[in-house]
């Protein structure tokens, strides 16, 4: 029954020449490094975790903590949508389902549908990219939970609406991302709803004066998210 | 009522019969052994049986003393024994003893 | 304890249970059944054996055929056991003829027991306090020699063992083989 | 005289008014006697076990520096109560290809293999269910039953995981039965008797009446029973049987609910039996410093009563604090591999424990107890005991030191948080 393997010898320190001083060296090992590590571990039991409990023990919401980058669940501003449907075809999953039709009485498009199937969708951002209105984009909501499946398709259009035809300067600012997620869902509210996520936010550091920062940026919101779409939109003719 | 020595040697004479049977009756090699067991047991409690109800006398200890050496030689027994059948089961991948009849392999 | 009634209850139950499990040795038509019934033999009759204030040779008993014997009877069943076997893995051949001198012996044995031993219960009053001591002193004086061969073959058994179990019986044939998973 | 019987004779006596020695129905008293301390001690493993899984899991949240349960009552102790409710109230599921009466058995037999130690367990100077003059021999014996319980397990769930679980446990079982065995030997030769109570009363109350501090074979063979009790726990890091890695939990796998539950439940009892073991045979067990055993059996009334509590406090607090470690060592080790455990065992612990045995007889010998000799190994002993803990709160303290001041720098508060407080 005695296993004829060779002793374990750490690769790291050239062994000890003679198998009687390696044998006693690994009982010595064995005891100091258990030694060591017991020490490690009881020093942290003198430690505050540095776990914060989530989430209603952490002094600002999640969503404000995460970085710029996160996708969340995606959102529509319908004020800014054109239904110019490119991410629609560039969804690989087909979540996102819109319709459009023609109003016979005004002559206009009216947007008749668009839903998004947070079920289905894999959070990979095309259809962000490909959005040139800065209409579609992911948030930093993640609590997508709800009670019955048919309520993970967000209808984002409840009544026909007309679809608009301000070219993208004139369009009105977007609306601050999460804003209309929680408007349509209860469930994504976060327990601050006064507090609305913007990326200087983040970068502010001290906790206290975090809501000085977070207030300031909304006039300065506009103009930064206007000027870069009207210089760089010289190709989308979409006003109809 | 009471339980005396006849009582002991009924339920041993009954182990050693079922032993018996097994080691007449199984093909396996391993069922055998464990014939063997009982058979060994069987003679075990005897002893025992004796050495506390007999007629030595109830603090003479002899008895218990060859059934401490007799667990020891069936515990020995059974090792080997394993040890044969495992080597058994590699050269001829069975240890049914009616099949395993081959001396020169 | 006092009161022969619990002496008796716990003597037919002791022996039912090692009865019991000995019939599932014999009569199980599974060869793993057989082996963890042999537990049962093995555990009742510690119990005969505490029963007989025979409390050292019951936990060698139990330390030894419990965790030993058939522990390694378990291995070997669980290494030899073959996946094609199905249910009946334990097949056996000539049960009447088996039968037939199992109930002759047990005939014998039985009728020997009770014309012999039935009639005169022998029982004996005074419980000695502890076995160990004595035990260990007979094995350190009158059985010193039997002692030493057992340690001497003990040694033999184990270098034994090794040797068989890890060489090879003849090349080719049968290799190294790791037991199959049972189905 | 220990307590069961003392509590039997006395219902006889105050009950029906006759002698216990010569009334013929003093079984029953005594039957019902042990039902009642049976149903003690399973009380006792039930509410040792639940906590201790609660406190466990605080134990490695404070390790891992994270929090752990704290939702179930105040900062969540009652987590376990919800965690046995919830296995209580789950469907007990028997796999279709299962051998199904050695599936249904199995959780009961390494029960009963590790309840079946608490019979000779010596909670206190008189609690204890039964003295029995092979008590460690008997503790030995009857966890052999586990092994047999979980190879059971293992081959009536069907499956291969809980198989190579049930086999791999069964393995390592008996390999670290050996050096346990060997190192307890060391003891028994000191004490000169088996039983757990003689082996308790041999020591005494303070520390350099101890059996560890006696000599340097039998600091040896505490620090190798230790190792081998955790392993024949298979307790981290010699939990290969439940190696989520490679076989996911082990021969437990396919059970469910409450047959689950026994199994885990007999982990807990077991990691008790092993501290309580290493207690009484190394650590003095409930003997109170400067309180011999003859004035506790001596004294009347309240008294005795209250001496009785006090050893049983004493007891349970060196085995809480060994439990403590064990659950430590199981959030500081890594796991072992197969063959690394093996020889751990074989090359090891075996013959070292051999020879702490060995040298015990040697010193036992040589030395004459309570001579000038012994008293300087014990008062050696004894050093070296303490240094090793000044070098543990030494090393604890600069592992803390080097940390603190990064700690206030990056986050703006203290480091420092005392064990006591929850978060």
């Amino acid at each position: 029954m005695v296993p004829t393997v060779p002793p374990a010898v750490s690769p790291h320190r050239r062994p000890p020449r003679g198998t009687v001083r390696a044998y006693f060296r690994n009982i010595r090992l064995a005891l100091s490094t258990a030694f060591d590590g017991m020490s490690v571990t009881m020093s942290y039991m003198f430690r505050r975790p540095l776990t914060i409990q989530y989430p209603d023990k952490i002094d600002k919401p999640v969503q404000e903590m995460l970085p710029e980058s996160y996708r969340g669940v995606l959102e529509v501003d319908m004020d800014r949508c054109t239904v110019c449907l490119q991410c629609q075809k560039i969804c690989p999953l087909g979540c996102i389902n819109i319709e459009s039709c023609k109003n016979p009485e005004t002559g206009n498009r009216e947007v008749t549908k668009f839903d998004i199937d947070i079920g289905l969708c894999m959070y990979c951002g095309l259809c962000a990219e490909t959005c040139n209105f800065d209409a579609l984009d992911h948030t930093r909501e993640f609590e997508a939970t709800v009670t019955t499946p048919d309520q993970m398709i967000l209808h984002f259009v409840e009544k026909p609406r007309e679809v608009t035809k301000l070219k993208a300067a004139e369009m009105p600012v977007r609306k601050h991302k999460g804003s209309i997620l929680q408007k349509m869902i209860p469930a994504f509210g976060r327990r601050h709803p006064q507090e609305v996520w913007t990326p200087t936010a983040y970068a502010a550091a001290p906790v206290p004066a975090l809501k000085a920062p977070t207030a300031t940026p909304k006039p300065a919101a506009p103009v930064a998210s206007a000027a870069p779409s009207a210089a760089d939109s010289p190709t989308p003719e979409q006003a109809p | 009522m009471s339980i005396g020595l006849g009582h002991y040697l009924v339920v041993s004479g009954l182990l050693f019969s079922l032993g018996l049977y097994v080691l007449i009756t199984r093909k396996n090699a391993v069922a055998m052994l464990m014939g063997v067991e009982l058979v060994l047991n069987a003679a075990l409690l005897n002893m025992v049986a004796f050495s506390r109800l007999g007629r030595v006398g109830p603090d003479k200890l002899d008895g218990q003393v060859f059934a401490l050496f007799g667990i020891v030689l069936a515990a020995a027994e059974a090792v080997v024994a394993l040890a044969l059948v495992l080597q058994l089961y590699r050269a001829f991948r069975s240890v049914d003893t009616t099949e395993t009849t081959d001396l020169k392999g | 304890m006092n009161g022969s009634i619990v002496q008796v209850v716990l003597f037919y139950l002791l022996a039912a249970l090692a009865l019991t499990g000995a019939c599932l040795v014999a009569f199980s038509r599974s060869i793993v059944h057989s082996a963890f019934a042999l537990l049962g033999t093995f555990v009742g009759v510690a119990g005969l054996y505490a029963l007989l204030a025979a409390d050292l040779v019951a936990i060698v008993q139990v330390m030894v055929y419990v965790g030993g014997v058939l522990i390694l009877i378990l291995f070997a069943v669980m290494l030899t056991a073959r996946v094609d076997e199905g249910k009946e893995s334990n097949p056996t051949v000539g049960k009447i003829p088996g039968l037939l001198a199992m109930l002759a012996m047990a005939g014998l044995l039985v009728v020997t027991a009770v014309k012999a031993f039935g009639p005169r219960t022998v029982i004996s009053e005074a419980n000695p306090p502890s076995t160990v001591s004595p035990i260990g002193n007979l094995l350190l004086s009158k059985y010193v020699l039997p002692f030493e061969a057992i340690s001497v073959l003990l040694l033999a058994v184990l270098l034994g063992a090794v040797t068989i179990a890890s060489g090879r019986m003849r090349k080719g044939a049968g290799g190294k083989q790791e037991g199959e998973a049972p189905r | 005289m220990n307590i069961m019987h003392y509590l039997a004779d006395l219902l006889v006596r105050s009950l029906f008014k006759a002698d216990p020695a010569t009334w013929p129905y003093t079984w029953i008293a005594y039957a019902v006697v042990i039902g009642v301390g049976a149903l003690l001690a399973f009380a006792f493993v039930a509410i040792f076990a639940g906590p201790v899984t609660w406190i466990e899991r605080r134990i490695a949240g404070r390790i891992q520096s994270r929090i752990g349960p704290n939702r179930n009552g105040p900062q969540g102790c009652l987590q376990w109560l919800a965690d046995g409710i919830k296995c209580w109230l789950k469907e007990d599921l028997v796999p279709a290809t299962a051998d199904k009466p050695l599936y249904l058995a199995a959780p009961y037999l390494v029960f009963t293999g590790m309840f079946g130690a608490f019979v000779v367990l010596p909670f206190g100077a008189h609690v204890i269910a039964a003295d029995l003059n092979v008590g460690l021999l008997y503790i030995l014996a009857v966890t052999s039953l586990v092994v047999v319980g979980l190879l059971m397990a293992g081959w009536g769930s069907n499956s291969k995981w809980a198989l190579f679980g049930g086999v791999r446990s069964a393995a390592q079982l008996v390999s670290y039965e050996v050096p346990s065995a060997f190192s307890l030997m060391a003891v028994v030769l000191m004490a000169g008797t088996l039983s757990t109570q003689g082996i308790v009363g041999a020591q005494g109350g303070w520390p350099w009446q101890w059996f560890v501090f006696r000599n340097p074979f039998l600091f040896a063979a505490f620090i190798m029973y230790f190792i081998s009790a955790i392993a024949e726990g298979n307790r981290t890091p010699f939990d290969l049987p439940e190696a989520e890695s490679e076989i996911i939990a082990g021969y437990n796998i396919e059970y469910s609910g409450m047959r689950f539950l026994f199994f885990l439940f007999a982990e807990w009892a077991n990691m008790w039996i092993m501290a309580a073991v290493a207690t009484l045979a190394f650590l003095g067990g409930w003997q109170i410093p400067g309180i011999s055993p003859e004035r506790i059996a001596e004294a009347k009334g309240w008294t005795f009563v209250g001496w009785q509590a006090l050893s049983f406090a004493i007891f349970v607090f060196k085995g809480t604090c060994l439990v403590f470690t064990i659950i430590q060592i199981r959030w500081t080790l890594p796991r072992l591999r197969v063959d690394q455990l093996m020889i751990t065992c074989w090359k090891y612990l075996v013959p070292l424990s051999m020879g702490s045995a060995t040298g015990v007889l040697l010193l036992m010998a040589l030395v004459r107890e309570g001579g000038i000799v012994d008293w300087v190994m014990r008062g050696a002993m004894l050093l070296v005991g303490l240094l090793v803990a000044g070098a543990y709160i030494r090393k604890v303290r600069a592992t803390f030191m080097a940390d603190r001041d990064n700690y206030k720098k990056m986050e703006g508060r203290d480091l420092w948080y005392p064990p006591y407080r929850l978060p």
